[in-house]
């Protein structure tokens, strides 16, 4: 991996953990862009009226927001960074099975966010993440056009990354390494790509849809030619449903290693969460008719689709429950990483019990569209997988990169983070149910306390951040070297830190599955 | 046998084709989905006002849309045989068999563009162009915004088909690919086929249930 | 109102059913929450590492508690979904008594419009203790009708009727939001409902700007643009009579029947070829463009005036010719 | 590489293809009512299960490849019928929207969006 240090050997580089540091460079850029864009939004939102920015502008700062954080930060978090860098280690491979391939969706994924922060520099878009149509397609005078050709072609990236891990979870695997023996990081990554390849065309021809529509004005979803809009959200939420998967799954998989690795147990039950993970990616794809409960959608599809998010909660309790309890008899080291974890366990049932809450069909007509909706989701993408990708990043650096950080001022940043989204995030499930709406630039003075709470909370979180930001940053370059601080038995620790170009300096030799600390010989 | 047919992280050819036969089927479960977004639109659409779905389809050319039918059908045929004339090692039979198939494609592409130049002659044109006089009060150009859609990305497929096949054939007479190692050939035609299936619901859809 | 609740007020009959909904999965949420807080709380200390060597005993899981945790939440998650199911679904019907009031939404305002006449703009007033029923149409994207206090949402998307109902049980004014994000001034489509006491209401009713009854108005318009021309009362020309036409089953002349409710009569006048009546010419030109949402609903408020309620005669196609 | 057998499955199957298409295509002219969907649909599948089989070796193909088509047509299936679905019941069901038997190419066709001028004050 340190064969050579130029700009070109980066840029044309096959090696999957370069990679993946490469993905780590671009979503870096956009989740700060984006924490930017959600600064001003928290800021805007101090006060009822609209101080700081127009209705105009605020309207295009949580649009972007959304956009860069979805679909250029969040999509590829996990996967793309982490998940290109261990998954072949984990199996025992010596790359992904297509290495031009990956270098290509690197590519794409940045052409897309070219495309992308153009249309957010040359003046931005306004129509929401969710594109509703007609006001996509025939109101709104933004950057639609440039912005969906952004994400179509980093749909095209995910579809990629997704291609590149199936296949290489079925071809390249070490002798030995059965399906069931596989670490749950790579089942969860296994069963995100299967969301990636089966969910995201559908993104692409709506988008397309979105994209000719305002050429042509082909009036396929507006209802003055005769098109039906809330056709196009059935179209919108079948991917973007499951999408919601793919930006849990690879969490989840990560904190399924760090509780087995700092409770030094293997999972109560390992399989129970393999077969809830491939779960989730399935039943996922049935339940996306829950965010139009009110849209005007039969009362048919309500129940169906009411019964369906029912169903695919229950993956996520049996995970929950399988954490919670491997912590029982262990011997828990509450590293910096566990700490993160166990925020990661908190945070996340609460988010995805309000998730629960809201497909319960009625509450949804009091909640749809309300701050509860962007408390639900924010805890779980940002109380979840953020938090999740804290904790593998904390994890994993020391293997990565050879280096260790400082373990004090990590644990500060965490009490910072962790109640900075607490505070932030739990205040928003209040108003919502207060009933303040959601993309409201401006709002009725009685919601105002709630707000200032809110947006409190996202200063102690960006505080939090960018003091993690920066010591994490000085380890990669500067950090006292470290190879192994955890006594962790998965099996990426077997090799050396950082890996060598091919991953194994002598083929990865499976006799069982990872963590198994009860071993007399752990190898 | 030539050399530099093994990639990278493989351990043998037989591994290497097996992972890219697989990335081809991921890659046509993929193409499946894409195609059922358009199916829900039209599958809505027919729900909410059949007739009019009808009347749209009573206005495509039946006898073209067959005649295209019968040419994929064969075209796959031709592939198919392609790829068997490869495994036996008659390079030859292969070239030809790929090239003809490539050739039907062509043909396709041409009924294609005839046919939609005769709409355009009717003013059957997509979205603010339409100008047929219309008996469903509407409904008719919505039907031909979503076949304009529909067909126009399977022939954008048929047309990457045809090039793909154009660049196997010439891969086969020179020798790159023979019976020692068939998979980039079969993957074309496994996508050619694809391309095939998609059409054989296609077809009905836009043309014969009138 | 300036005061800030956690909870708006109950102020439909709806209100207390979702609430009451809402306690119950609060509990369920207050009890895991506090059920995995604690246990990591306790276990982290109770088993934290206290030497480096240390080793856990193998603990397994055993089918027992596998099931427990699978049995016990795939419960209450369907405990929740009846529950939520039952009390959607009575928040969906509304009742037949209901009053009628129609809503227009559009960029970025809210025109309510009542039976008899009266127009508002961002406000609505309603007497308490009534069913109301609102019909919606959209004059360009799509918006959400919410009433937080009333606990009910519904989109109103453009190109077709949507409804909602609701009866106020508690004399105030409340919020009125526009919660499907609509375009620039989204945040400025906020409107008050009074609900009033019944007298007061008539009293309001009778100050109102006056000028006719939506179905009056319906009638001058129905002269205006010559529809009676052709509709006749006594099926005579090339047209049905619209006379009792409201509730029926219209046959057609691709096969199939539709109910003659709003929507189809919005639908006959905007797209009259969409449909054809069974025995008819598609002769009927389009109104499309020519009238807009408000007129429309005067239209139908007429067509609905005319003739005796549906249950009054026997069901069937109006009379078609010969 | 035995030559034989190959061949002439693929022969067989591309016959099976053409007589198909043409009973798809005879069926289509007789009033079958709302069953012609349903048999063209049935068809077309019955012709893509060959092609798969067949040409696509789906047939002779290791065990994982069943699954990785059965998947992605299973949920075409549901995407499909859940969103027919919505359309098909609106106003069927007791649902929220009852009003609206989907009035779908109603409004402006001409495209305009401007409100029509009033004809009262
Ligand atoms: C990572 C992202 C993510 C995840 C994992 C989820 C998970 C879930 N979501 Fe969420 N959701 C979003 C991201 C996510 N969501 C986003 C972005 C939106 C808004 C989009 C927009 O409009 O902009 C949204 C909106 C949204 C809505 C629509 C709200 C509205 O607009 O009106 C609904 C409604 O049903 C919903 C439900 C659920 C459910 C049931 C789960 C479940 O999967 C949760 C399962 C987890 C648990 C249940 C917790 C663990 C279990 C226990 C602790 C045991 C106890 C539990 C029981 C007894 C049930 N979500
Ligand atoms: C992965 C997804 C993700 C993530 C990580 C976040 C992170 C955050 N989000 Fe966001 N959010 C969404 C996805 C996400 N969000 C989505 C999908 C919507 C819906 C949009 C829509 O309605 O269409 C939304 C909407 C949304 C809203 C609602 C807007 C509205 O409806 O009107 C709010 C309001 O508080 C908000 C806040 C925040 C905050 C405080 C964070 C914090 O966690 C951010 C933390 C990060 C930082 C604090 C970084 C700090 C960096 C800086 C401060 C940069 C300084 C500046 C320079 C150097 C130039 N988000
Ligand atoms: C040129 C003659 C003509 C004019 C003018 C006309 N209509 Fe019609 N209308 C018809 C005919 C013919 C039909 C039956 C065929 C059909 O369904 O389109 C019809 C059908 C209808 C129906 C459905 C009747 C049913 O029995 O289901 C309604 C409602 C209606 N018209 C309302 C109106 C209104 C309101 C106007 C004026 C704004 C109007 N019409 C103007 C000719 C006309
Ligand atoms: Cu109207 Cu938002
Ligand atoms: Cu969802």
């Amino acid at each position: 991996m340190n064969a050579s240090y130029g700009l070109k050997s980066w840029l044309l580089t096959k090696d999957h953990k370069r990679i993946g540091l490469l993905y780590l460079a671009t979503i870096t850029l956009f989740f700060f862009l984006g924490g930017a864009f959600a600064t001003l939004i928290r800021v805007e939102l101090l006060t009822p009226q609209g101080d700081l920015v127009s209705s105009e502008t605020y309207n295009k700062l949580f649009t972007m927001h959304a956009v860069a954080m979805i679909f250029f930060f969040m999509i590829p978090s996990i996967p793309a960074v982490l998940g290109n860098f261990f998954l072949p280690i984990m199996i025992g491979a010596r790359d992904l099975a297509f290495p031009k391939i990956n270098l290509l969706s690197w590519y794409l994924l940045v052409i897309g966010g070219l495309f992308s922060l153009f249309a957010m520099i040359a003046g931005g878009v306004d129509t929401g993440w969710t594109f509703y149509t007609p006001y996509s397609t025939a109101y709104s005078n933004s950057w639609v056009i440039a912005t969906a050709l952004g994400i179509f072609i980093a749909g095209f990236s995910s579809i990629l990354t997704g291609l590149n891990f199936v296949v290489t979870v079925h071809t390249m695997r070490a002798p030995g390494m059965t399906w069931f023996r596989m670490p749950l990081f790579v089942w969860s990554n296994y069963a995100t790509s299967l969301i990636q390849i089966l969910g995201t065309p559908v993104l692409a021809v709506t988008i397309v849809l979105v994209f000719v529509e305002r050429v042509f004005h082909l009036g396929i979803f507006d209802p003055a030619r005769g098109g039906d809009p809330v056709l196009f959200q059935h179209l919108f939420w079948f991917y973007s449903h499951p999408a919601v998967y793919i930006m849990v799954l690879p969490a989840m998989g990560v904190i399924s290693e760090l509780v087995a690795a700092f409770a030094r147990k293997n999972l109560l039950s390992y399989t129970a969460v393999a077969v809830s993970t491939i779960g989730i990616a399935l039943v996922g794809f049935l339940t996306w008719g829950h965010h139009m409960f009110t849209a005007g959608m039969s009362g048919f599809d309500v129940a169906i689709f009411g019964l369906l998010s029912m169903l695919v909660a229950i993956f996520s309790a049996i995970k929950v429950f399988v954490w919670v309890g491997t912590l029982y008899g262990g011997s828990i080291a509450l590293e910096v990483p566990m700490l993160y974890a166990l925020s990661f366990l908190f945070l996340f049932s609460v988010g995805g019990m309000t998730g629960v809450a809201l497909a319960s069909t009625s509450l949804d007509l009091h909640w749809h569209d309300t701050y509860f909706v962007v408390g639900h989701f924010h805890l779980i993408m940002v109380s979840g997988t953020l938090t999740a990708l804290l904790a593998a990043w904390h994890y994993w650096l020391p293997k990565m990169f050879g280096r260790m950080y400082p373990r004090r001022v990590a644990v500060v940043a965490w009490a910072l983070v962790t109640a900075g989204l607490a505070a932030t995030f739990l205040a928003q499930l209040a108003l919502g149910n207060a009933g303040m709406p959601r993309r409201y630039a401006t709002y009725p003075a009685r919601f105002e306390a709630l707000h200032v709470a809110s947006t409190l909370g996202s200063w102690v979180l960006a505080a939090g951040l960018f003091l993690t930001l920066a010591y994490l940053v000085r380890a990669i370059f500067r950090g006292p070297a470290a190879a192994d601080p955890w006594g962790s038995l998965g099996f990426e620790w077997r090799t050396t830190s950082p890996p060598p170009a091919h991953n194994w300096d002598e083929p990865l030799a499976v006799d069982g599955a990872p963590h198994e600390y009860w071993r007399e010989d752990p190898p | 046998m030539r050399s530099g047919r093994l990639h990278a992280p493989y351990a043998d050819l037989a591994q290497q084709g097996h992972a890219a036969r697989l990335g081809m089927w991921v890659v046509i479960a993929s193409e499946i989905l894409l195609f059922s977004a358009l199916f829900a639109l039209y599958a809505g659409y027919r729900m909410a006002e059949p007739d009019v779905i009808r009347a749209g389809a009573r206005r495509t050319s039946l006898g073209l849309g067959t005649t295209m039918t019968y040419i994929l059908v064969t075209s796959s045929f031709f592939v198919a045989m392609g790829v068997a004339a490869l495994r036996r090692g008659v390079r030859r039979a292969c070239v030809a068999w790929l090239l003809a198939a490539a050739a039907s494609g062509v043909v396709f592409l041409g009924l294609k563009a005839t046919e939609y130049h005769e709409h355009l002659a009717h003013g059957l044109a997509p979205g603010s162009h339409f100008a047929a006089a219309d008996p469903t009060g509407g409904g008719l150009g919505l039907f031909f915004a979503l076949y304009y859609v529909a067909t126009g990305l399977h022939a954008l497929h048929v047309l990457a088909g045809v090039i793909v096949l154009a660049i196997l054939a010439l891969g086969v007479w020179r020798g790159r690919w023979d019976a020692a190692y068939t998979a980039p050939v079969e993957l074309g035609g496994l996508y050619w086929h694809l391309v095939d299936a998609i059409w054989l619901f296609l077809w009905p859809l836009f043309y014969l249930l009138r | 109102m300036g005061e800030f609740q956690l909870f708006p007020v109950q102020a439909s009959t709806l209100a207390p059913e979702v609430d009451h909904l809402l306690y119950f999965l609060l509990a369920v949420t207050v009890f895991f929450t506090l059920l995995i807080f604690g246990a990591i709380f306790y276990f982290a200390i109770r088993y934290r590492r206290r030497s480096e060597k240390e080793l856990p005993h193998v603990v397994h899981g055993g089918y027992t508690l596998e099931i427990l945790w699978s049995v016990i939440p795939f419960g209450l998650a369907m405990v929740m979904f009846t529950w939520g199911a039952s009390v959607f679904f009575t928040g969906a019907r509304p009742p037949d008594n209901a009053m009628q009031i129609y809503a227009v939404g559009k960029q970025w305002m809210w025109k309510l419009e009542h039976m008899e006449g009266v127009r508002e703009i961002n406000e609505l007033h309603v007497p308490v203790g009534r069913p109301v029923r609102i019909t919606m149409a959209s004059e360009d994207v799509i918006h959400s009708f919410y009433v937080p206090a009333f606990r009910t949402k519904q989109d109103v998307v453009p190109g077709r009727y949507t409804t909602t109902w609701f009866t106020p049980t508690k004399v105030g004014r409340y919020h009125l939001f526009c919660a499907e994000y609509c375009g620039t001034r989204h945040s400025g489509m906020i409107g008050w409902v009074y609900v009033m006491e019944p007298r007061d209401y008539e009293n309001w009713l009778g100050g109102g700007t006056g000028g006719g009854s939506l179905a009056e108005n319906g009638k001058l318009l129905f002269e205006q643009l010559a529809c009676s021309n052709c509709h006749k009362d006594d099926n005579s020309g090339r047209c049905p009579a619209l006379v009792g036409l409201f509730g029926k089953d219209v046959q057609l002349s691709g096969g199939g029947k539709v109910k003659a409710d709003e929507a189809y009569l919005r639908e006959s006048i905007l797209q009259p070829q969409a449909k054809i009546v069974a025995g008819y010419e598609p002769v009927m030109p389009t109104f499309t463009g020519l009238v807009n949402e408000d007129q429309v609903v005067q239209l139908v408020e007429y067509i609905k005036s005319l003739g005796p309620k549906p249950s009054a005669q026997a069901a069937g196609a109006p009379a078609a010719k010969k | 590489m035995t030559r034989e057998p190959d061949h002439r499955r693929l022969l067989g199957t591309f016959v099976a293809l053409l007589v198909l298409t043409s009973a798809t295509w005879g069926l289509s002219t007789l009033p079958l009512g709302s069953f012609q969907v349903a048999v063209a649909l049935a068809i077309a599948l019955a012709k893509a299960t060959l092609v798969a089989l067949f040409f696509m070796h789906l047939a002779e193909a290791p065990r994982v490849f069943g699954p990785l088509l059965a998947v992605p047509l299973a949920l075409v299936v549901i995407f499909v019928g859940l969103t027919a679905a919505d359309v098909a019941t609106r106003g069927a069901t007791p649902g929220r929207a009852d009003a609206s038997q989907e009035p779908l190419r109603a409004a402006r066709l001409d495209g305009s969006r401007a409100p029509p001028p009033p004809l009262r004050q």
